[in-house]
C-alpha cells in the first residue's frame, strides 16, 4: 500500500507535535516548574502517531504511564493536557490526575494508568464493548515490555484470544523497564512468542519507522474491524530520557545503545526522507514546525495563566452523581 | 408474601435491572445459569479463572458506557483483584477528574463458620472502607440483598457487595413488586433504650438472639444493621447511642482495623454522643487469627451470641 | 527405559493407596462426618505416583486444593492425614488447615494451597533454594488446567525460565475448572504452548498411564538435576468426582464423557496390565489391597480416636517464636 | 555521631543482617547495587516486574529455610501482589499448623506529598493490620528504621516494613556499633502532660511541629510514635491517655477504617482509659478521597502542623 502525501504528512505533523509537545514539557520539568512524575516517550513517537492515525473518533484506547503520545495522536487539545500537568484547574482532570493520569472521554482516550500492565485487562472491557456494539469500533492498548511481565499481561491474552476481542495490542518495546533490559527479564526472548502461544495474530516491526507502523496498524485494524478477533503488534524502539524526567535518577542504559538509536530519530529519519521524495520541502517542514511551536506555547501559556483548582474540589469527583 | 431465599432475590435484582437496561454484563467464573437462559452468552459470559482480568474488564466496560456485576465467589479470590478494585475501580473516577461513571459492581461472599479454614473464611470489609471511591454494602436479609442490589445497579459508581456465605440459602419475604433500598439507611431491627449493639452481616442475627437473652436479664438492647457501610449511617447510630449511651459492635471480621473501629471511633469522637456514654464502648469481634479449619476452634474465633451477651452485661455494670 | 519390577509394584500399590484414602474421605464426606470442603484426587492418580516416585525426600513440592494424592505419593503419613480431614488435634496441622492445607515440611511437601494458580510462585522459592543450596535438589510444583488461566501462572513460568530453575511443573489437565471447560477458557488450545513461548521444555503425556507419567517425570527429574532450567510436564486426565463432594453442587460436565474416562481408569488398567505381564499376581494384589484397606482404616480409626483441640489452641501459631 | 540518610540506614541494616546470615536472599525490580556488590547476583537478585511472583518465591524460599527482603518500592504496587502477602505469607504458618517459619521482609514506601496523584500515594498499613500473621513496623526516622529492619531480620515471621516516601532522603544519627530495636515499644518523641498525640509515619514531624506551636499556647502535648503497628505498644498509649485525660490520633492515610480508628477504638474500649478521658478523642487523617495530583489539592487531602493544632485545641476545649 502506498500512502498518499496526505497522510505522510499527517504522520509526519503528528510526530512532531508529540515531540515539542514532550520537549517543553522536559524543559519544564528541569526547571522545576512541574509536580510529580513526568515520563517522556520522545524517540517513540512512531507508534502513538503510525496507530492512532488508523483510528476513528469512536475507537477507543488506553494508556500507560508514558502517556502524552497517546494522548496527542488521538486528538487530545494540547492545552487541556499541558494544564494537567501544571494541575491546573482547566486540565483534563482539574488537576486531579496530572501527567500519568491523562484521559479524554470524548475522543475515546480512555486514560493512562500508572501501573504497569494494569491497563491491559482494562482494555480488554472497551474492545468487549465495543464488540456488543457490533459496529466495527476497535480498541487499542498501548504498553511497555515491562508490561509483559505481569500477570495482567497473560490474563489479558488468554481473554481476548477466547473472547475474539477486537483488540489491538500495542507493545512499545523499547527494551527496558526503568534499568532492567527485557533480554533478562523476559524468558520468552521474541516478546512476539507469548500472544503466539494464544493463537492471537503477531507481527513485530521497526517502531521507529512511521510508515511501517503506519501500514501494519491499517493491516491490523482491517482485521480487527472483520471480528477476526485480537492483534498483537511488537513495536521495537528506544526512549531517549530517562525513566522519568529526574537530574537524581540514574540511567544504566549503555551510551552507546542510546546513541544509535537516536541516529534513528523516527521524525529525523522520515523527514529526510520525505524531503528527499520531493513530499516535504524544508520550508514547509519549517512552516509544520512553526505552527507546533506556536500549539505548544499557546498550550503552555494557557496552563501558566489558568488557575489551580481552589482546595475544597479536592471533595469532589470522589463518586458521580 | 412469597419467600425466597437470598441467593434467588440477588438473581431476581440482576434480572429486573438488566430487563432494564441492555448495557449490562454479567461476568463469573461460573456459569449464571439462570441469567444467561435469560440474557444470553454475549451478556452473561463465564471467564477464565482470572480475577483481575475479568474485574479489568468491567472497568474497560464502565468507561465505554456499560454497566457490569463480576461475581467473584469469595472475597479470598478478590485478593487476586486486588489491583483493579483498589487501584482503579475505587481511583479513576476521581483522577479523571469525573469524566466519566464506572458503574462497577462487584458480589464476593465473605464470613466463617462453615469450616472452610483460613484462606476461605475471610471478611475483608473494612480494607476496602479505607480506599475512598469505592461504596459497600452488606446485605444481611434476602429482602435486603435485593433492595440493594438495585440500587448498586442504578449507582453510578462501583459498589462492592459482601453477602455471607452462609446467608446464600437463606429464605425471607421478598414482595413482587418493585422496590428498591437506599445506601446509607441503617435499619433499627430491633428497639432498645439500655444500650445499642451495632452488629455486621450474619452477625445481626446473633445480636438479635443475644437481645433475646439480655431481655430475658432486663437489659433492653436497640439492634443496628447498618445496610451499607460506605456510605454508613452515622446519624442512626448516633442517635440511638445518645438515647441508651452504650454502644457494643459486633463484628466477624478479625477485630484490629476492623469496621467495628471504625464505628467505636466514630461514635467517640463525635462530641455529643461522647458526653452521652455512660460506659466504654465493646467490640465483640473475630479474634486476630487466622480462621481455623476445625470446628471448635472456629467456633472460639468468631462471635456467637453467648459472647455478645457476655459483652453487653460486661457494658452495662 | 524398562521399569523394575520394584518400581512398578510401588507404582502400583502408591496409586492404590492414594484411591482407598480418597474412597474412605468420600464415604465420610457424604456421611455428613467431615468439616469444610473436599476435592477428591479419584481417576488422577497416576500423576501423583508417577511423578514423586521420582523425588528423594529432599526434593520439595507445592500443592494445591485436590492435594490429598501428592501428600501420599511424597511419603506422608495418613493417619495424620485423616486426623487432619477431621480437624483433629493430632493432624499434620493440629486441625488448622483441613483437606486443603495439608503439609508436611519434613518430607518437602510444603503444603497444598487453596487459591487457584497461588502455589507456582511459592514453588520457585522453593526451586531457588534448591538451586541455591547446589546440591542438586529440585522442586515439583501441581497445578490444574484451571490455574494456567491466572495470571500467577505466567509470572511463574517467566521467572524459572530466566532464572533457569530447577522446578519441574506438573500441570494436571483434567479438563475443567469447576464445569468450565478448559476448551473454553484457554485460548492457547494446547496448554504446552505457554511454556514453550518461554523455552521451558515441555511435554504433554497421557497422564491416566502411571508408567508414560513415571518415564516422563525420571527424564524430566534428571534434567533438572543436571541445572538445565525448568520443565513443564503436562499430564491429561480426569476427576471422577464432583469439583468437591457435596450432595448439592452441580457437574455439568457430560456423562459419557466421564464413563470413557472411568475405563481409562489408571488403576484398574495397569492393574490389568501387570497381572497380565505376570509382574503381579492377583492373590499378590488382593494383599496389597488388604494391607492398604488395613493402613485407611487404622488412620481413620486414629482419627477418630483422636481429640479435637482445645478451644483455647485457635490462638497459638499465629506467630513463630 | 555519624549522620546518614534513612535510605542508607535500612541498606546497612540488610547488609549487617546478610553477612550474618548467609541463607538470605533480597529481590527487588530494581537493582540494589550496592548490595549486589557484596552479596553477588545469586542472593541479591534482579526481578521481572510481576510482584506476585516475587513476593511468592519469598514464601517458597522461607519454607525451604531461607530468610528474604523483597522491595517492593511504592505501596500501590503491592496491591498488584496482595494475593501472596494476604492470603499466604500471613496465613499459612498458622495453616500449617506452625510447622514451618516464613521469616519474609516486605518494604514498600507509603504517603503522599509529592504529587504522585492517586495510584502512588497510599497507606494502607491498616488492610494489613486486619490480616493477622502479619507484623507491622512504621520506622521514620534513619535511626528506628535500621534498628527495627534488624529486629525484622531476626524474627521468624512476616514482617512488613512501611516507609514513607518522604523520608528516604532524611538524614539523622546511626550509631556505628550494632543496634537493634525491640518491636512493639513505642517511643515518646515528647513529654506532655495536657493531650496524648499518637502520630503516624511522617505526621509524627508534623505532630512535633504542632506540639511546639500548642506549647506556645500554653498546652502541653505529649507525642507518641507507636513505630510498629503490629505488635502495637498499648500500654504506652494507654498510660499517657490515662495521664493527659485527652487523645489525638493523627496519620495520612485516609481516615475510614485507617490505624487511627483502631487507637481510638483500643483507648475508648478500656474502661480505665475510658473513666479518664476528659473529651472525645480526635482524628486528623487524610481526607477520604483519593490523594489528588495539584499541589493545592493534595495539601488540602493531608494533615499538617495547622491542622492538628487546630483539631488539638478542639480536644482541649
Ligand atoms: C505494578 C507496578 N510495578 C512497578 C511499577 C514501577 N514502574 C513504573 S514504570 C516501570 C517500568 C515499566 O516498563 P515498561 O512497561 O517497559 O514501560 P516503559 O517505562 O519502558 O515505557 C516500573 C517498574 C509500577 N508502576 N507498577
Ligand atoms: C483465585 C481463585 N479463584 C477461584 C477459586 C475457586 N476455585 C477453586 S478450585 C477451582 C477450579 C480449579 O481448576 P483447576 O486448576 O483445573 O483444578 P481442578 O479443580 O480441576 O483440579 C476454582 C475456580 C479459587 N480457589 N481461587
Ligand atoms: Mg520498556
Ligand atoms: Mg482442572
Amino acid at each position: 500500500m502506498d500512502l498518499s502525501k496526505k497522510t505522510l504528512i499527517d504522520l509526519y505533523t503528528t510526530m512532531l507535535a508529540i515531540r515539542r509537545f514532550e520537549e517543553r514539557v522536559a524543559q519544564e520539568v528541569y526547571a522545576g516548574n512541574v509536580p510529580g512524575f513526568v515520563h517522556s516517550y520522545i524517540g517513540e513517537e512512531a507508534i502513538a502517531a503510525g496507530v492512532c492515525l488508523n483510528l476513528d473518533r469512536q475507537d477507543r484506547i488506553v494508556s500507560h504511564h508514558r502517556g502524552h503520545g497517546h494522548c496527542i495522536a488521538k486528538g487530545a487539545d494540547m492545552k487541556k493536557m499541558m494544564a494537567e500537568i501544571y494541575g491546573k484547574k482547566t486540565g483534563y482532570c482539574k488537576g486531579k490526575g496530572g501527567s500519568m493520569h491523562i484521559a479524554d472521554f470524548s475522543i475515546g482516550m480512555l486514560g493512562a494508568d500508572g501501573i504497569v500492565g494494569a491497563g491491559l485487562p482494562i482494555a480488554t472491557g472497551a474492545a468487549l464493548a465495543a464488540k456488543l456494539e457490533g459496529k466495527g469500533k476497535i480498541a487499542a492498548v498501548f504498553f511497555g515490555d515491562g508490561a509483559c511481565q505481569e500477570g495482567e499481561f497473560h490474563e489479558t491474552l488468554n481473554l481476548a484470544s477466547i473472547w475474539k476481542l477486537p483488540l489491538l495490542f500495542v507493545c512499545e518495546n523499547n527494551h527496558y523497564g526503568v534499568n532492567t533490559s527485557a533480554k533478562y527479564s523476559l524468558g520468552a526472548g521474541e516478546i512476539t512468542r507469548m500472544p503466539e502461544a494464544y493463537h492471537i495474530a503477531t507481527r513485530s516491526i521497526d517502531g521507529n519507522d512511521v510508515e511501517t507502523v503506519y501500514q501494519a496498524a491499517a493491516e491490523a485494524v482491517a482485521q480487527l474491524r472483520k471480528g477476526d478477533g485480537p492483534y498483537f503488534l511488537e513495536c521495537k524502539t528506544y526512549r531517549w530520557h530517562k525513566h522519568f524526567l529526574s537530574e537524581g535518577l540514574e540511567d544504566l542504559r549503555p551510551k552507546e545503545e542510546l546513541e544509535a538509536w537516536k541516529r534513528k530519530c523516527p521524525i529525523s529519519v522520515f523527514e529526510s526522507r520525505l524531503i528527499r521524495e520531493k513530499i516535504l520541502t524544508e520550508g514547509k517542514a519549517k512552516r509544520i514546525n512553526a505552527r507546533i511551536m506556536e500549539m505548544v506555547e499557546d498550550a503552555h501559556d494557557f496552563a501558566l495563566s489558568s488557575p489551580y483548582p481552589l482546595p475544597e474540589d479536592a471533595l469532589q469527583d470522589v463518586y458521580s452523581a | 408474601m412469597r419467600e425466597i431465599t437470598y441467593e434467588q432475590a440477588a438473581t431476581e435484582a440482576i434480572q429486573e435491572e438488566f430487563r432494564r437496561n441492555p448495557r449490562t454484563v454479567h461476568m463469573s467464573t461460573d456459569l449464571a445459569a439462570d441469567l444467561q437462559q435469560e440474557f444470553g452468552p454475549d451478556r452473561i459470559r463465564v471467564t477464565p479463572i482470572a480475577e483481575n482480568s475479568f474485574v479489568g474488564a468491567s472497568i474497560g466496560l464502565a468507561g465505554a458506557g456499560f454497566r457490569t456485576v463480576s461475581n467473584l465467589r469469595m472475597a479470598t479470590f478478590g485478593f487476586v483483584a486486588m489491583d483493579q478494585m483498589m487501584n482503579h475501580a475505587a481511583k479513576i473516577t476521581y483522577m479523571f477528574g469525573g469524566q466519566a461513571k464506572f458503574p462497577v459492581l462487584y458480589r464476593m461472599t465473605v464470613g466463617a463458620g462453615f469450616s472452610g479454614a483460613a484462606e476461605h473464611s475471610i471478611s475483608p470489609y473494612s480494607m476496602f472502607m479505607n480506599v475512598p471511591g469505592l461504596k459497600i454494602i452488606l446485605p444481611t436479609t434476602p429482602y435486603d440483598v435485593k433492595g440493594l442490589l438495585k440500587t448498586a445497579l442504578r449507582d453510578n459508581n462501583p459498589v462492592i457487595s459482601f453477602e455471607h456465605f452462609l446467608l446464600g440459602g437463606m429464605k425471607g419475604e421478598v414482595p413482587e413488586q418493585e422496590y428498591l433500598i437506599p445506601f446509607g439507611k441503617a435499619c433499627i431491627r430491633r428497639k432498645g433504650s439500655d444500650v445499642t449493639i451495632v452488629a455486621l452481616a450474619k452477625m445481626v442475627y446473633s445480636a438479635l438472639d443475644a437481645a433475646e437473652e439480655l431481655a430475658a436479664r432486663g437489659i433492653s438492647a436497640e439492634v443496628i444493621d447498618p445496610r451499607t457501610l460506605v456510605p454508613f449511617d452515622r446519624e442512626a447510630v448516633i442517635k440511638s447511642v445518645k438515647k441508651t449511651g452504650r454502644l457494643v459492635v459486633v463484628d466477624e471480621a478479625c477485630q484490629t482495623c476492623g469496621a467495628a473501629a471504625e464505628i467505636i471511633a466514630m461514635v467517640t469522637s463525635d462530641k455529643g454522643a461522647f458526653r452521652k456514654l455512660k460506659a466504654a464502648p465493646a467490640r465483640v469481634c473475630g479474634l486476630d487469627i487466622p480462621i481455623p479449619f476445625s470446628p471448635p476452634l472456629e467456633k472460639f474465633a468468631i462471635p456467637d451470641a453467648e459472647k455478645i451477651v457476655k459483652a453487653t452485661r460486661g457494658v452495662m455494670r
